[in-house]
């Protein structure tokens, strides 16, 4: 199994999860991240003085599929992500090595995302 | 704006013109001076009906602060339904079962009054644009009674009980009270002596939370008030500077409140009862201060808060009777009343702002320090001065004492009756509505279970699920100037 | 603080060594009887409008309440920036054009009064201290007219577009409207009848509206209100605890506002006109909950607050005419129009606070409620009472029906006057200067975009960006005792 | 709600009884007409009191939404506790030092007056009611101006401060003041000119403002204010609503600081009060926006804010004095003023609010502008009218500069007495129980190291932490429809 | 070593963070997160209008162990995260190569939790 | 590639980020965490009552570079995080397989960094 991390675009996450949920992979996470990248942070003013923000909202996207999927779950990321400006974001890819449904104490692969039961 | 205004200077015209026929036109300035100093009064009671129903605000803010931010939304609502239920109930029964007027003297509740309108004969009396002012400075202490109903009851109680309840305390449960004390009823003359509530310590703040002691022990505490253990885990409200705002609202509207209650401008003796009210509040919030701080080495700000409301419930039997130097020592003590009030009630009874001390307790030593300080130079007739001024004074332990008496005939009188009758109200409530939520609806919050969506929305919907992205600041800002990329 | 007080007491002082002389002292009292009449009044007037100034912060919560996070800043810019331009246009130009003097009478605007000034002759009387009273009274109302525009364009207008609309609906549009009807223009005498509305139900508020409709129509929608299939969604507001704080604000500044338009204290008829719109108020909230209840199944706290201001926007217009049994049906009704305007319109219309159905339509339904319950006992010189009073009562329907015709042709009127001269100043401001912010800044909010700064800067700056950490409480609190760290 | 109403109508009851002896009934009249005018003066004075109460709530709001969101519940218990000690301290001390009798004139400080009380003799002059509102609206401005002292020091300083400080200013440093200007004292007769200072620039602005210099200079900056660069950094509060909330307060209640500054509604004199300071507040915001825009292209929300201040504070001291076209130009120039004197200060000085500049600056060009824009109309008995006057009026330049030289003087008196009292006290709080909180302290935030708690809970206590989880809304809502689940 | 990482509901927390504490497990993290999976989303109401929610508040737990500690750890986890209702989530254990404690740079299985020292 | 998870303090962020800035490694990202450890919650009062805390906030940080880079990083952190009192927290060292920038498509190495393109 593998689990795709993506840094994307908080607007990104809607059409993405929307796609993996039509193409049969409901089971999807998502966090709040900051980052820095290329993407260059901002000046804001007040009252006259300034403050520097560095870093930037982002969406962590964490997707643990089987590793035959993995592919398929990275295409559509990066189909909804990409606007070409800088601070897209980036998608990285991590061994699993076990995967558990807590509801039902199942293992393996079929967890990953709901399969007929 | 209406034309209105050509009749008034029409009237003085005329009164000028009467100038050539002194007699007839002195009678006429004389009049005319009665009318204006009726007038007079009714401007100093329509400010403090403002006051009165912007307290309103203050409970509204006092209870959001003191929920989590899952309930805050329905303290709003609720507000809102409240008082415009209470509103009707007053006007179409309430006034007239508390049957202010003199003919009314001596009966368990007013007769007459009901749907209330112009140019009703009450008892004698027809109904002027002066007495609807009045009327509706009635109506704001009734709200307040009732908003105070409420603070025991926060984050679980079904919304339907609010609307239900305020019927009937509108329509009957604080009419009654209000008409025992000031409408000429049963405890306005306890064998010769009249019970001196000034602005409603207990007539108002006893009936409150004495309502609220019923609800609260027919609902319960909130889910995880209390620990396996069985001892109490603070569950801390949500804004702080919320309380705030609630708390400096009902100090302002206190003026109001107490102030209002002479009714008449006579001798601006409101400007004693308005410096009895902020030196009892002032001592109310060092009284409660120092008492906790001394308890748990932390100057909580809720219990602040509590030390002024406290102090201002107490004094609001006091105001109009006490003198300068007993307001600061009728505050502090409140302010002590509340702090140990909160805590030793906390160990049985979840009550998450305190109500059944600030306006309860405190409402109880408030009537009392009547019958201990009590001026001789201001009770009412008939009534006997406080304790102190037989052991400072020439008064007779026999006068003060028996008043003192009577005062704490009051205050039994009107818990057990209004326990009584809020009990079974609410015991009906319970029985064909009920009282509490589910507890799925308590876990997610009253907000998004009664009302559809969270007071907070963005506390609790995550921003990707809105419509239009909130995150993004894209073009916002200058853009930092940082090392060249590598 | 000042000298002045000792000019009063010498006065005084006058006036009882003037005892020795009985008839002249007489004509002296009455006098000063006369004079401390018309200070009574200004006192009054003085109350009611800080209470109607007062109600700028209440359209500031209401709409910061209804909008996102990310603009929650720039709301309280607007408000400053445009109470302020519209203080000087009126003092500059818009008092003058409203020309309530009675030498206006019959004009179309008034033509004497700018740049106000002590001892200024307008139309041949001189400006003394009460003219200044009425003067800043007048203002607040253009204030709240102005501050009712802003409703329907919450979230995207460009900042600018506030100032400039404020000077000519300060200089003109509402001085125009207000002259027609308050300042004895067209609207005042319709073949021999008067236009009624007491306090503005279409004065100020269907004229608030109507510039409100006209700005949407040019700016639009925000960025996913409509979803592809072109149906509405809901792009929820942040704080419903802050949409309370100005609903109860409002409501209490309504006093004022309505109270305040007796301009005199007369028989204390200040008292009625406040009874009044304590109930329609209460039978707004009433209203509209119930109905949105029964719509959606949740009681809507944004809802019941437009209730509330429905019902206050429908008496408006009558609180002097109608009698007390009138006022909770006028507000009631008001309650329903409120909801089922709001969602009609949402079909098609992105209005984030209501404005066009709490403003507009129970404005129209305040002014021509009065048609239908206008009571003869209070009518104006020459008008008709209500239609009821020819259905139930003695009133000749020709009357009634002539009255209720003369109210619609003043909605008609104002919103016609109203709407094609707002529409023609947005059209020139859009195409001067854009009224609405490019689709980037309404991503990233208004506060950050317009104002350098978010409302909320720790919603949205990362903690770790702050000059100095916020999250670290080391030292604070007591440590937990756990068990040994093994 | 007393009896008390019983007494006013048998006194009219004996008012038209005597309407039968002419003569005697006359004085009667006359008297009575004398008594109601002192009511309604009181009446008028008691509404300005609660609106300069009600000032405290804009303090609070202002000062938390300035500051970071760990340290806004102690913005809160600083009012509670601030207001309440000054009350005290100026109830047994302060009043009696301001002296305002007559009896006081050419003394340094009042002498009598202490543990005020009903009947006592204040030279000569027995205490009523009417003394006590007086009292009261006294204390209102003397907590105005005590809690300008803090805008310097937030979300440092030690809770202990408050008190301490508040015992010396409401008992002496604020007493001395008052008293030198309105009490008859020093500066109340300069050379046979009186300074004018209507409602206190100088007395109550400069004051507080002064007082937070000298704690500032002995607290120093905040944590992480000023880079390694020695450049001031931006530490933006956490909310601009609340400031909004806090600036609408004061602004309103300011309508009863300037205008109860008249004790008197002869003339109904407060109108033109009232005028002015509205105008001048547009101004000053104007003024100030205009300016930070120019400066930095963002429109900043709290800089608006603080020019509707200063705007306020400018006309202040000349709202009684100058003609309408004055005050415009006062607030614009005190708009520019906060402006540039927020950006100068903020190199070297941390002052989070902007109170050296907002009432410091603002209080010192107001107190001038007296000078340069007085009425001949207006100005006090012996005084000099403004410069302006002279340029383009018939004033000669000895009186009107003479007169400046006198408002420049009561300037630098004000500045260096208080300056020098306030540091000492603070100096010596310093040495004894320490002025500022630990560093650990300041990083955690004052809430929760001061008061035991946050004042927003939920956005520090993680929700898995509450007794009852917060965030689980499982059964509330409908449950999207969603694809079968495969 | 191995992360095991948990999406929990909320009101499991405080119940697993004792019960790991009481058996020498005081090293836990825990960050606010959102997902979909076969718990469905939520219609909400607001003015006659409504906004669909369709992903749920979750907790991500993350705890580092040695390798023969994870299997008590995640049955900890299940025993106090099961309800047995859509919802409760899933558990899924990742290889960690090294593990290293800032305070005093020791490296190694025996920093992932506090030992004596 | 390795991705670097370290929990720290949220003061230290700012040095660790400008100092990986400076040596080539702008991009890093950051979450919100609570945890326990060695460290100690705390009892806050509140009307009298009190709340036990037993969680911390802590910071998440995440940094995905090459092999070869991992010493530095790590080293990078370690300087600016270590105060020596409890609390400081842990770096844990986790196998990435793939990374993958967005806004180009391009994967390997390099994309973990921003490189000269
Ligand atoms: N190597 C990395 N390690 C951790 N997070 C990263 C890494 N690279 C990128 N990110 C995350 O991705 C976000 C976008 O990256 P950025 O470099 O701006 O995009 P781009 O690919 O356009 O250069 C960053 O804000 C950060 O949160
Ligand atoms: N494959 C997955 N990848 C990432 N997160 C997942 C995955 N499966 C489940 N989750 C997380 O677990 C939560 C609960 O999963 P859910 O499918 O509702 O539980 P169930 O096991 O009862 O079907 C989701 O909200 C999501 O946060
Ligand atoms: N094994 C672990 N698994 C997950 N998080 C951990 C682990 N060990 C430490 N942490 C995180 O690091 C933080 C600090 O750890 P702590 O044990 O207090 O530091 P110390 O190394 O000084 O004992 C914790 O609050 C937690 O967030």
């Amino acid at each position: 199994m593998k689990k795709i991390e993506a840094f994307i675009r908080h607007e990104a996450f809607e059409p993405i999860r929307a796609e993996l949920l039509e193409k049969g992979f409901p089971s999807v996470s998502v966090l709040e991240a900051k980052g820095s990248g290329r993407q260059k942070g901002i000046v804001e003013q007040y009252r006259g003085s300034t403050v520097q923000v560095n870093i930037r909202p982002k969406l962590k996207l964490e997707v643990v599929v089987a590793d035959e999927d993995k592919d398929l779950i990275v295409e559509t990321i990066l189909r909804h992500s990409r606007t070409g400006e800088i601070g897209d974001g980036k998608i990285f890819v991590i061994p699993v090595e076990e995967a558990i449904r807590i509801r039902t104490g199942e293992r393996g692969d079929e967890v990953t995302q709901t399969h007929a039961e | 704006m209406s034309g209105r205004k050509k009749g008034f200077a029409a009237a003085l015209g005329v009164t000028l013109a009467a100038l050539a026929l002194p007699s007839v036109a002195f009678a006429d300035v004389a009049a005319d001076l009665e009318a204006k100093a009726l007038e007079l009064d009714m401007v100093w009671v329509a400010l403090a009906t403002v006051l009165v129903f912007f307290m309103q605000a203050g409970f509204m803010f006092l209870e959001i602060g003191f929920s989590r931010q899952k309930n805050a939304g329905t303290g709003v609502a609720k507000i809102f339904i409240n008082l415009s239920v209470v509103t009707i109930a007053w006007w179409a029964v309430g006034y007239g079962i508390a049957g202010f007027g003199e003919g009314n003297i001596s009966n368990f509740v007013g007769t007459d009054g009901f749907f209330f309108h112009y140019g009703q004969d009450i008892l004698g009396t027809a109904v002027t644009a002066d007495t609807a002012m009045l009327m509706l400075f009635g109506l704001a202490f009734c709200a307040v009674s009732l908003a105070i109903v409420w603070g025991t009851t926060l984050e679980r109680i079904k919304f339907g009980a609010y609307a239900a309840f305020a019927v009937v305390f509108g329509a009957l449960i604080y009419p009654i009270v209000a008409h025992s004390v000031w409408g000429g009823g049963l405890l306005s003359d306890v064998g010769g002596k009249p019970v001196m509530d000034f602005a409603g310590s207990s007539v108002v703040h006893l009936t409150g939370a004495t309502a609220a002691l019923a609800c609260l022990l027919l609902l319960g505490a909130r889910r995880g008030k209390y620990g396996a253990d069985g001892k109490p885990r603070a569950i801390p409200g949500h804004s702080m500077p919320l309380v705030g705002l609630g708390v400096i609202i009902l100090w302002v509207g206190w003026f109001g409140f107490n102030g209002g209650s002479t009714f008449v401008t006579e001798d601006a003796f409101f400007g004693e009862v308005m410096l009895n009210t902020m030196l009892a509040a002032a001592a109310g919030v060092i009284g409660a201060s120092i008492l906790i701080y001394l308890k748990t080495k932390a100057l909580d700000v809720g219990m602040s808060g509590n030390g002024a409301i406290a102090g201002l419930v107490g004094i609001t039997a006091g105001c109009g009777f006490v003198e300068y130097w007993a307001a600061p020592i009728i505050g502090l003590i409140a302010g002590f009343v509340v702090v140990w009030g909160v805590l030793a009630i906390e160990k049985y009874l979840d009550d998450p702002i305190g109500a059944l001390s600030a306006h309860g307790l405190a409402g109880i030593w408030g009537t009392l320090a009547v019958g201990i300080f009590a001026s001789p130079r201001l009770i009412l007739d008939g009534a006997g001065a406080g304790i102190w001024y037989s052991i400072f004074g020439d008064q007779s332990f026999s006068s003060t004492i028996g008043q003192f008496g009577v005062q704490t005939l009051a205050v039994v009188a009107t818990f057990v009756v209004v326990f009584i009758l809020s009990y079974v109200t609410f015991a009906i409530i319970k029985a064909v509505m009920g009282l509490r939520v589910p507890e799925s609806e308590e876990i997610a919050g009253l907000d998004i279970s009664s009302h559809g969506m969270y007071g907070y929305p963005e506390a609790f919907i995550p921003q990707e699920e809105y419509p239009v992205g909130n995150y993004q600041p894209m073009m916002a800002g200058t853009p930092v100037a940082t090392p060249e990329d590598r």
